[in-house]
């Protein structure tokens, strides 16, 4: 049964092609269901291997499968195989799962749009490279995947490409990941001339052998890669900027799956992590810890209602590194599967708001929600308790364990993790407030309903009579950046409706996935529970791949228990101040967050001075310096040649008598140089 | 001279292929010149007909090239200029196949793809006889036939470019032919000192390349430094190596759409072509010894040309810089002088070819839909003209390296090559690769995203003739980048001999990162070494030591 | 003849060997019966006999120098007439050399004449007469006939330079052709003298001799002769720094004339000097090399930069052609036998070069000779597609474009060079061929590059009135084009006679005594 | 009973006589005169002929002054027909005036 293996990226692959080449005709919802369907099949495809690999135990449960050699050039060759063990068989099931839904989501909310099917394209493309991504057996083929994933979350992000902002984001995203893919690509080379293949079987087997520093350098260009793509700091700047793309874009590509792929590598990588200095894994907890408190204090801040999950998601991913660093792999991939669970299910859910409210993504512009869109609402609170770490939802089971091992490494570490789950409590249901609950900011005009809101927006107060028009967007005036962007079928990110909205729950293909997503959300902890052995499914399962790098507790259990009924404490606390912030405040058009904080402690815009700055004077200097010195040399010349010939050229008077004189003067040299050249010299 | 008895009997015994392929573009071009200028249809078709024909028959040479073998293959020699030993030698191996064929096929879609915007016939003729040229270069065996083709393009590209030309036409080509012209003047002087050195050495004078090459050691080391360094300006301009590039942004802003096709995808190899016949396999020891040298200009030109590129304001010459960081990548290659770095540099040849003859295509229709290539002027193309967005898409993505697409491969082989040898350079140069992405998607962004504006309304999609252009590139950029191999398989023989040659006449000696090893090498080279100097086992049986010893027996000898 | 004069005592004539002397004679008597026949033809024909005539001269010549070529081998290289007269392959190739200069000057002057009308058999007859003088030049192997034939081909050329009467130019071209002639050939002659001084004799078999077999006390003496022997040398091929009068005597004189005199008259001044600087002097080639060398560099950079900055193509073509001489001095550096043949090859090659080129020139000059410069040539491309197109490959010929005879011919000169050790040379010569480039394809681009940027408003200069191609210069130009790629493509034959066509001293033959 | 005068000092003003027509030539502006000039070198060169032949007493050095003169008298009647001719269109001219051809 894992011979189907192949099967898997295949069916997406085959969607990909077919609906470019006739998605426009199938058209909508046609290429929706085709592409659903596709996805779909390599679900099952993945369920069937799993169950396959279920029939073996242990170490028979690596399959690699070689499809055909890509790249052979002397001693160095990789094939295009695929390898199913353990590892990726979860990824597959988890992405193909959600991808699924997704899909069937995205069938919704991309309801009238322009590019229906090109939407499809690109979200199948995007699965292909994703499943290339954790099925590769070496890391060539995970680059192509790797890569692949970047350039779909390029085009996905820039779909709504008329609307500059979005554009910039897509670039943004695709440059910024390609700072990391550099030190993917050199890490590679390194594995090469360490170990003469980039097979995985081979790392495994030959990171023994490795010198210390090797280990560690390859280590460390893997985390400067694993950074770009999980949006860490220092790289994680193009991940609040991805909201720009559709809402399925950013739940499957920006929160479930591909910024996961950076901790599916390291996890991917751990015997080489292993072999490395000691210091090394402690740089990726701290970097995941510092990401995770940074991002958390950030999303406290956010009125977007995406940015706020935005923030998380990258909160969230610091949770794994933090993993990933403490040796909790299995930990890390726990809490990215319940993450892709919870998070997911946020995103679907922020986005079935912005859907009911026709494109408004501003929580400002929010509230009172929970009648309007029951199941929505329900799911979405679901979701809250999730990540908020609320036993028994599977949240609080993944990032338990984490800050168990974080806390087992540096209690600082830990320290900080606590801190940020303190953060997460508290944003989320912020958001959740002022979402669903509190009161209705959307029933009047802009202006009047969130004057600030409308400042920042340059809707000059009082021209809301937009309604008149019949569409609620009518008024085409408002912003410069909205032209005629109304086509499309959605307005662009930050671009919201200016007369009042009527709010309306969804279609079921779009809320269909919110409660699967939910039951998951709620259960997923099941997966690795930490009472006794046998409940740590995902560790047994996990084993093979993970043991050379997995740390091995040393922690009394009274030590777990009282750590866990700390973190539920520290959940409600965060959760309380929400409530007293939000639930109790009325004036919530009164932005009680610091500015520090909603302009994420200013990185992004100081990033971006340095880039529009220094950056570009030095590349302007650059080009001034060809223009002038290396191409003003070579004119130089030329113009040296024209000079000397202009100079020359006065001696030719037209006197005979000055000819002559040459004549003269050149037989006195020649006879000077014959004659006296043996005496002189 | 084993090569020449091979040679004749292959010339007698067979069709004259090689021959052909030079013979019939140049007939071709003559007919089209004879043509009467008024019938321009007769004029196109005739040269459409002679280029496929001529394409054709690249890819019957493809066919018949035996995979595995190192030698020269399908070897044609006749007397020329006897006197001084010099002769018509053509032959193929897997260094040139490949791009023999990629011109082949350039040809024909820049005829079809970019027609003259006017007096087709001379331009038609001009563009065979380029074709013929450019042929010439890559089969030509023997120093004094090289040369001859490799100046003799300069003819028709600078009327191309003076004739057909935008605004600033005379100043670019006139730049263009001065500048090339003032390199070849430096090899012209070095190719001949070389024959005449070697004559001098073995008493019989030869322009012969297999010969001289195989022959290493008749020249004192130290001279051969300079002759290579003679070589080298020439070829550094051609290809352009950093700083003796500004010719190109200027010939190829100011070329015609096809001139510019041809120059980025075809006359650009003939310099990184010329370093790997004329610099490696004619001085391997010198190669060697400037190997440092050359990987620091051309890492310096990856990045350089990026940054450059970036700031361009021309879409053009945006592209022109582009050329500037590639060809960067595949001298990097080359002087690795690993078998994955020479590998890649042969196939990013080829691929740079394609992606970057594409992407003149695609600028040359929007200039001709828009009559200008102002980055500044141009906006939201993509909403008015989708699919040609796309195809602008996919051409990019391989042009700056994206897994799946042609670029890649070549790229990745080149840096993974140098990485072995010349770590830090790779380094570096791995960093061109984000500057791709950010030039090339910042020009995608400023020219097909956005709203566009009234002048970029009309702008129109793209046509059934242009789609059918680019449809084979666009084939080739996704096969080359899926399935390289058959491709590769035909590269590695002559690539791992023409290491062991350089291993074998230099103290350098390729990383032994590659679990095959140098054991596994065929030299071809090597019975053509027997009869040279008669260190014949050069790298027969390539072990660390055998070349180890006379590669220094060669330096002493040189030296002193 | 000096033997001879000095053997009168006794009556006793030397042996005039006719045979070897045929085509030197065949010139003088054809000049000699077109002077008489002139006066009884008619001034104004139909066709131009004097230029048939010429033609033919020359022809006979030519088969006349091919005939002894033949049985050179059994007859072997010889002097005749008391060693004044050499017969070697050297001297026979040079002959024909100087005819084809002479047949294509004489055609081009005949369509010249007629649209100048000028018609009338003089200039046919100088023609005539001067390529004798250069046949002596060619074969002379003692100096004072070395002379005599230099001021033979010389007066001739003064006459011709200044064969347009109503030209002002012309005759100033003439006059300072004149001048400067005349001061040079005086310089030539006092080398001699010193020479003479030095070694007793003026034959340079006998100059040979003396030097292979005496050891000069003081070479001060020979040394300043043979200094002052290459002054007029250098003169006669239009070296720097002796060059001043090309440019002005190209532009001013009749474009045919010029042709004839880029080509017959440099090829026998460089006759003269291979044989007297490079065979004669061999043994002092260390004191002569060094001042070859100057003047090589000075000339080929002369040529090269001063004709960057010229917009009349006459000029620019005399600078170029001192920048040729560069090159053919270059090969005479080398001071090798593959040097000669290099010359010779160059030489030859560059007779038919500028031959064709002044053809093409001759015709554009249109009515009064005057429409030279770079502007007359603007859009010529597309008026007169051919004549441009013949143009262009003459020019890129010049250039050293490959599959050119100019492109082998540079090859050449500077494989002699490198083979003689200084690549540096060399690498100067092929350099200067880059500048010289640029003004070569300064009028292709103004007659191809089309409107400049700005200017597409200015009429093109070239009115639309076809110009008219005199047959003679349709034959001219065409012939000259052959040969041109002919030989750029199949070098062979003409490598390999000139291979055979190295010089050497040998005494004179046992006379017929009578 | 003559002073016996050594050969140097005829050689000497030979020289001399050469170097007075170089200069002649190129400071004079009459053509007429600097033609003079260049028969000034040529008789000095005649001289230096005869000088040597006498030194060596070799018969041939004096025999070619008589080719000098006859040649020196051809350039005479080319030259006066060109100088003529020029003079003839501007009769004041001098050989400066000849100067359209230049640069």
């Amino acid at each position: 049964m894992l011979e189907l293996t192949w099967l898997i990226p295949a069916l997406p692959l085959a969607g990909f092609v077919v609906l470019m080449v006739l998605g426009r005709r199938l058209g909508e919802p046609l290429a929706g269901w085709l592409a659903t369907a596709a996805v779909g099949g390599s679900f099952v495809a993945s369920a069937v291997v799993f169950v396959g690999m279920l029939g073996r135990h242990g170490e028979e449960r690596a399959f690699s499968q070689v499809l055909f050699e890509w790249v052979p050039a002397g001693g160095f060759s990789v094939d295009v195989g695929f390898l199913a063990d353990p590892l990726s068989v979860t990824m597959c099931l988890f992405i193909t799962g959600i991808a699924t839904l997704i899909h069937l989501y995205a069938i919704g909310y991309m309801h009238g749009d322009r590019d229906f099917s090109k939407f499809f394209v690109y979200l199948n493309l995007f699965v292909f490279s994703m499943l290339m991504l954790v099925l590769g057996d070496n890391l060539l083929v995970t680059f192509l995947g790797w890569e692949g994933v970047g350039a779909c979350s390029y085009f996905l992000i820039s779909f709504w490409h008329t609307s500059d902002a979005n554009a910039s984001a897509g670039k943004k995203a695709f440059v910024t990941n390609r700072v990391g893919d550099w030190g993917y690509m050199v890490a590679m080379f390194l594995t090469f001339t360490a170990l003469g293949s980039i097979r995985y079987v081979d790392i495994q087997a030959g990171a023994g052998g490795l010198a210390t520093t090797t280990a560690t350098a390859i280590t460390l260009l893997l985390l400067v890669g694993a950074a770009g793509k999980s949006a860490q700091l220092p790289l994680f700047v193009w991940l609040p900027d991805a909201m720009a793309g559709p809402t399925p874009v950013s739940a499957l590509i920006h929160a479930a799956t591909m910024v996961t792929s950076g901790v599916y590598l390291l996890t991917r990588m751990n015997p080489v992590i292993a072999v490395g200095s000691d210091w090394v894994p402690t740089v990726i907890a701290v970097v995941g810890a510092a990401t995770a408190l940074f991002a958390a204090t950030v999303a406290v801040a956010q009125t977007d209602i995406k940015k706020v999950l935005a923030y998380s998601t990258i909160s969230q991913l610091g949770y794994m590194f933090l993993a990933v660093g403490s040796g909790a792999y299995v930990a890390a991939i726990f809490h990215m599967v319940t993450h892709a669970f919870f998070k997911a299910l946020l995103f679907l859910g922020s986005g079935s708001v912005i859907h009911g409210l026709g494109d408004e993504q501003d929580m400002r512009r929010m509230g009172a929600l929970r009648k309007l869109l029951p199941v929505t609402s329900a799911t979405f609170i679901v979701g809250w308790l999730a990540i908020a770490g609320v036993p028994p939802f599977s949240g609080f089971w993944s990032k338990d364990e984490i800050l168990l091992y974080a806390w087992d490494l540096s209690p600082a570490l830990w320290a900080v993790g606590f801190v940020t789950a303190i953060l997460t409590a508290f944003y989320m249901s912020r958001q959740v407030f002022l979402t669903f609950f509190g009161e209705a900011r959307w029933d009047r005009p802009l202006a009047e309903a969130a004057p600030d809101l409308a400042r920042e927006r340059g809707v000059p107060a009082g021209s809301a009579d937009g309604e008149a028009e019949g569409r609620p967007d009518g008024d085409e005036a408002a912003s410069p950046t909205v032209v005629n962007v109304y086509e499309s079928g959605h307005l662009p990110h930050g671009v919201g409706p200016l007369g009042p909205i009527q709010p309306h729950e969804s279609s079921w293909t779009m809320t269909l996935p919110l409660v699967v997503l939910a039951v998951l959300a709620v259960a997923g902890g099941a997966l690795q529970l930490p009472f006794t052995s046998g409940t740590k499914r995902l560790e047994h399962w996990l084993e093979p791949v993970v043991a050379p790098g997995e740390h091995h507790l040393a922690v009394a259990t009274g030590t777990k228990w009282a750590l866990a009924a700390v973190a539920v404490v520290g959940g409600l606390v965060g959760i309380a101040a929400a409530v007293a912030l939000y639930l109790r405040r009325r004036r919530a058009e009164q932005p009680a967050e610091p500015a520090l904080l909603a302009r994420g402690w200013y990185y992004d815009s100081g990033l971006a001075a340095f880039a529009g700055g220094p950056g570009r004077i030095a590349f302007d200097t650059l080009a001034w310096f060809d223009r002038t010195v290396v191409d003003g040399a070579v004119n130089g010349v030329a113009w040296l040649v024209r000079g000397t010939g202009g100079g020359l050229r006065r001696t030719q008077s037209g006197f005979v008598r000055a000819y002559a004189g040459f004549v003269a003067f050149g037989a006195v040299v020649v006879v000077a140089v014959m004659v006296f050249r043996g005496v002189v010299l | 001279m084993s090569a020449v008895l091979a040679a004749t009997e292959g010339a007698h015994a067979t069709f004259p292929l090689l021959t052909t392929l030079v013979v019939l573009p140049a007939a071709g071009a003559l007919v089209v010149g004879l043509l009467s200028k008024r019938r321009p249809e007769l004029c196109r078709t005739v040269a459409l007909l002679v280029s496929v024909l001529t394409g054709a028959l690249t890819i019957a040479t493809l066919v018949a090239f035996e995979a595995g073998g190192a030698e020269f293959q399908m070897v044609e020699q006749y007397s020329w200029i006897r006197d001084l030993g010099i002769s018509w030698h053509l032959g193929v191996d897997g260094i040139s196949l490949f791009l023999l064929v990629m011109t082949g096929v350039l040809f024909p879609i820049a005829i079809i793809g970019a027609p003259a915007p006017h007096d087709e016939k001379p331009f038609l003729a001009w563009l065979l006889l380029l074709e013929a040229g450019c042929l010439g270069v890559f089969l030509a065996l023997d120093l004094f036939v090289f040369f001859v083709m490799f100046e003799i393009v300069l003819v028709p590209m600078y009327f191309l470019i003076s004739g057909w030309g935008y605004a600033e036409r005379r100043y670019a080509s006139m730049k263009f032919f001065l500048y090339t012209m003032f390199g070849s003047a430096f090899m012209l002087v070095g190719l001949i000192a070389t024959a005449v050195l070697h004559g001098r050495a073995t008493g019989q004078v030869t322009f012969d390349l297999v010969t001289i090459a195989s022959q290493q050691g008749e020249i004192a080391t130290t001279t051969a430094r300079w002759l290579f360094l003679a070589f080298a300006i020439a070829f550094a301009i051609k290809v352009p190596l950093f700083p003796l590039h500004t010719w190109l942004p200027d010939a190829h802003t100011q070329a015609p759409t096809a001139g510019s096709v041809i120059l980025a995808g075809v006359m650009l190899k003939l310099g990184t072509y010329g370093f790997l016949r004329f610099g490696l396999y004619l001085f391997p020891e010198a190669s060697a010894w400037f190997a440092p040298a050359m990987v620091t200009l051309g890492t310096v030109g990856v990045i350089y040309g990026a940054v450059v590129a970036t700031m361009q304001k021309d879409l053009k010459r945006l592209v022109a810089y582009s050329s500037v960081a590639h060809l960067g990548f595949i001298v990097l290659g080359t002087f690795s002088l690993t078998t994955q770095g020479l590998e890649g540099s042969v196939l990013q040849m080829v691929n740079h070819g394609i992606s970057t003859g594409a992407l003149f295509l695609l600028v040359g229709m929007i200039s001709d839909r828009r009559h200008t290539r102002e980055i500044a002027a141009l906006k939201g193309l993509q909403k008015v003209a989708p699919v040609f967005a796309g195809v602008f898409t996919v051409v990019m993505m391989s042009s700056l390296g994206l897994p799946g697409l042609n670029g890649f491969v070549g790229e990745f082989l080149i840096l993974l090559g140098s990485f072995t040898s010349a770590r830090w350079w790779s380094v570096v140069a791995a960093a061109g690769v984000i500057l791709a992405a950010l030039y090339l998607l910042w020009a995608y962004q400023r020219t097909f995203h956005g709203e566009p504006d009234p002048d970029n309304e009309g702008f129109r999609e793209i046509s059934l003739r242009e789609g059918l252009v680019m449809a084979p590139l666009l084939g080739l950029i996704v096969f080359l980048g899926v399935y390289p191999k058959p491709v590769l398989e035909r590269i590695e023989p002559s690539i791992t001999a023409l290491v062991a040659h350089v291993e074998g006449n230099s103290d350098f000696r390729e990383p032994a990162v590659d679990k095959t090893g140098p054991a596994a090498r065929s030299d071809v080279y090597a019975e053509a070494e027997s009869q040279g100097e008669g260190h014949g086992g050069a790298g027969t049986e390539g072990e660390g030591e055998a070349p180890a010893t006379d590669g220094g027996a060669h330096d002493e000898e040189g030296g002193g | 003849m000096m033997a001879l004069l000095a053997e009168l005592q006794s009556i006793e004539t030397p042996g005039v060997a006719w045979a070897a002397l045929s085509p030197f004679l065949v010139l003088v008597g054809g000049a000699t019966l077109l002077l008489g026949a002139g006066g009884l033809l008619p001034r104004r024909t139909k066709v131009g006999w004097p230029a048939l005539w010429t033609v033919a001269t020359a022809l006979a010549a030519i088969v006349a120098a091919v005939l002894l070529w033949r049985d050179l081998p059994e007859s072997g290289t010889r002097t005749v007439v008391r060693g004044a007269y050499a017969v070697d392959g050297f001297s026979l190739f040079l002959i024909v050399v100087i005819c084809v200069g002479l047949i294509i000057g004489a055609l081009l002057t005949d369509g010249y004449l007629r649209r100048e009308d000028l018609e009338g058999p003089e200039p046919s007859i100088l023609f005539l007469v001067s390529a004798a003088g250069g046949v002596i030049m060619a074969s002379a192997a003692d100096l004072i006939v070395l002379f005599l034939g230099l001021e033979i081909l010389s007066i001739a050329a003064y006459v011709l330079a200044g064969l347009h009467r109503r030209r002002m130019r012309s005759g100033e071209a003439a006059l300072k052709y004149f001048v400067l002639g005349g001061f040079s050939s005086a310089f030539f002659l006092y080398g001699i003298a010193l020479v003479y001084g030095a070694t007793g004799t003026t034959n340079m078999v006998g100059i040979a001799e003396f030097l292979a077999t005496n050891r000069l006390t003081d070479e001060g003496l020979l040394l300043a002769g043979v200094g002052l022997m290459l002054v007029g040398f250098g003169f006669k091929v239009a070296a720097a720094p002796f060059h001043a009068w090309t440019p002005d005597v190209y532009q001013g004189a009749p474009s045919p004339v010029v042709a004839f005199m880029a080509s017959s008259v440099k090829v026998a001044g460089f006759a003269g000097m291979l044989r007297v600087i490079v065979v004669t002097f061999s043994t002092h080639r260390l004191d002569w090399q060094p001042v070859v060398y100057g003047l090589a560099v000075a000339s080929l950079v002369v040529g090269a930069v001063l004709a960057v900055v010229q917009t009349d193509v006459k000029r620019m073509m005399a600078y170029s052609s001192i920048n040729h001489a560069g090159f053919v001095l270059v090969a005479v550096a080398a001071a090798s036998t593959d040097g000669i043949s290099a010359a010779l090859f160059y030489l030859a090659t560059y007779t038919l070069l500028v031959g064709g080129t002044f053809g093409v020139v001759t015709v554009l000059g249109r009515k009064g000779d005057g429409h030279h410069s770079l502007e007359d040539y603007r859009g010529l491309a597309r008026r007169e597609p051919l004549l441009a197109a013949a143009l262009v490959v003459f020019l890129l010929a010049q250039a050293g474009t490959p599959l050119t005879s100019g492109f082998l011919a540079k090859f050449y000169a500077v494989s002699a060079i490198v083979e003689a050790g200084s690549f540096w040379l060399g690498l100067v010569a092929m350099l200067t061929a880059v500048v010289s480039a640029f003004l070569y394809l300064r009028i292709i681009l103004s007659m191809y590059g089309g409107p400049d940027d700005g200017e597409e408003a200015g009429p093109p200069a070239v009115p639309a009135r076809r110009i008219r191609v005199p047959l003679a210069a349709k034959v001219t130009i065409a012939l000259a084009l052959m040969a041109t790629v002919g030989i750029g493509v199949v070098p062979d034959p003409l490598t390999r006679t000139a291979r055979d066509a190295t010089p050497d001293l040998v005494a004179e033959d046992p006379a017929p005594s009578p | 009973m003559l002073a016996a005068v050594s050969s140097g000092w005829y050689l000497s003003l030979g020289a001399v006589l050469f170097a007075m027509g170089a200069a002649g030539l190129m400071v004079r502006r009459n053509p007429l005169v600097m033609f003079m000039c260049i028969e000034l070198m040529l008789n000095a060169v005649n001289l230096t002929f005869v000088t040597f032949a006498r030194r060596l007493d070799d018969v041939g050095g004096q025999v070619v002054v008589f080719f000098v003169l006859v040649v020196a008298a051809a350039e005479v009647v080319v030259g006066l027909g060109i100088i003529v001719s020029i003079l003839r269109r501007s009769p004041a001219a001098t050989a400066d005036d000849a100067s359209y051809l230049r640069g």
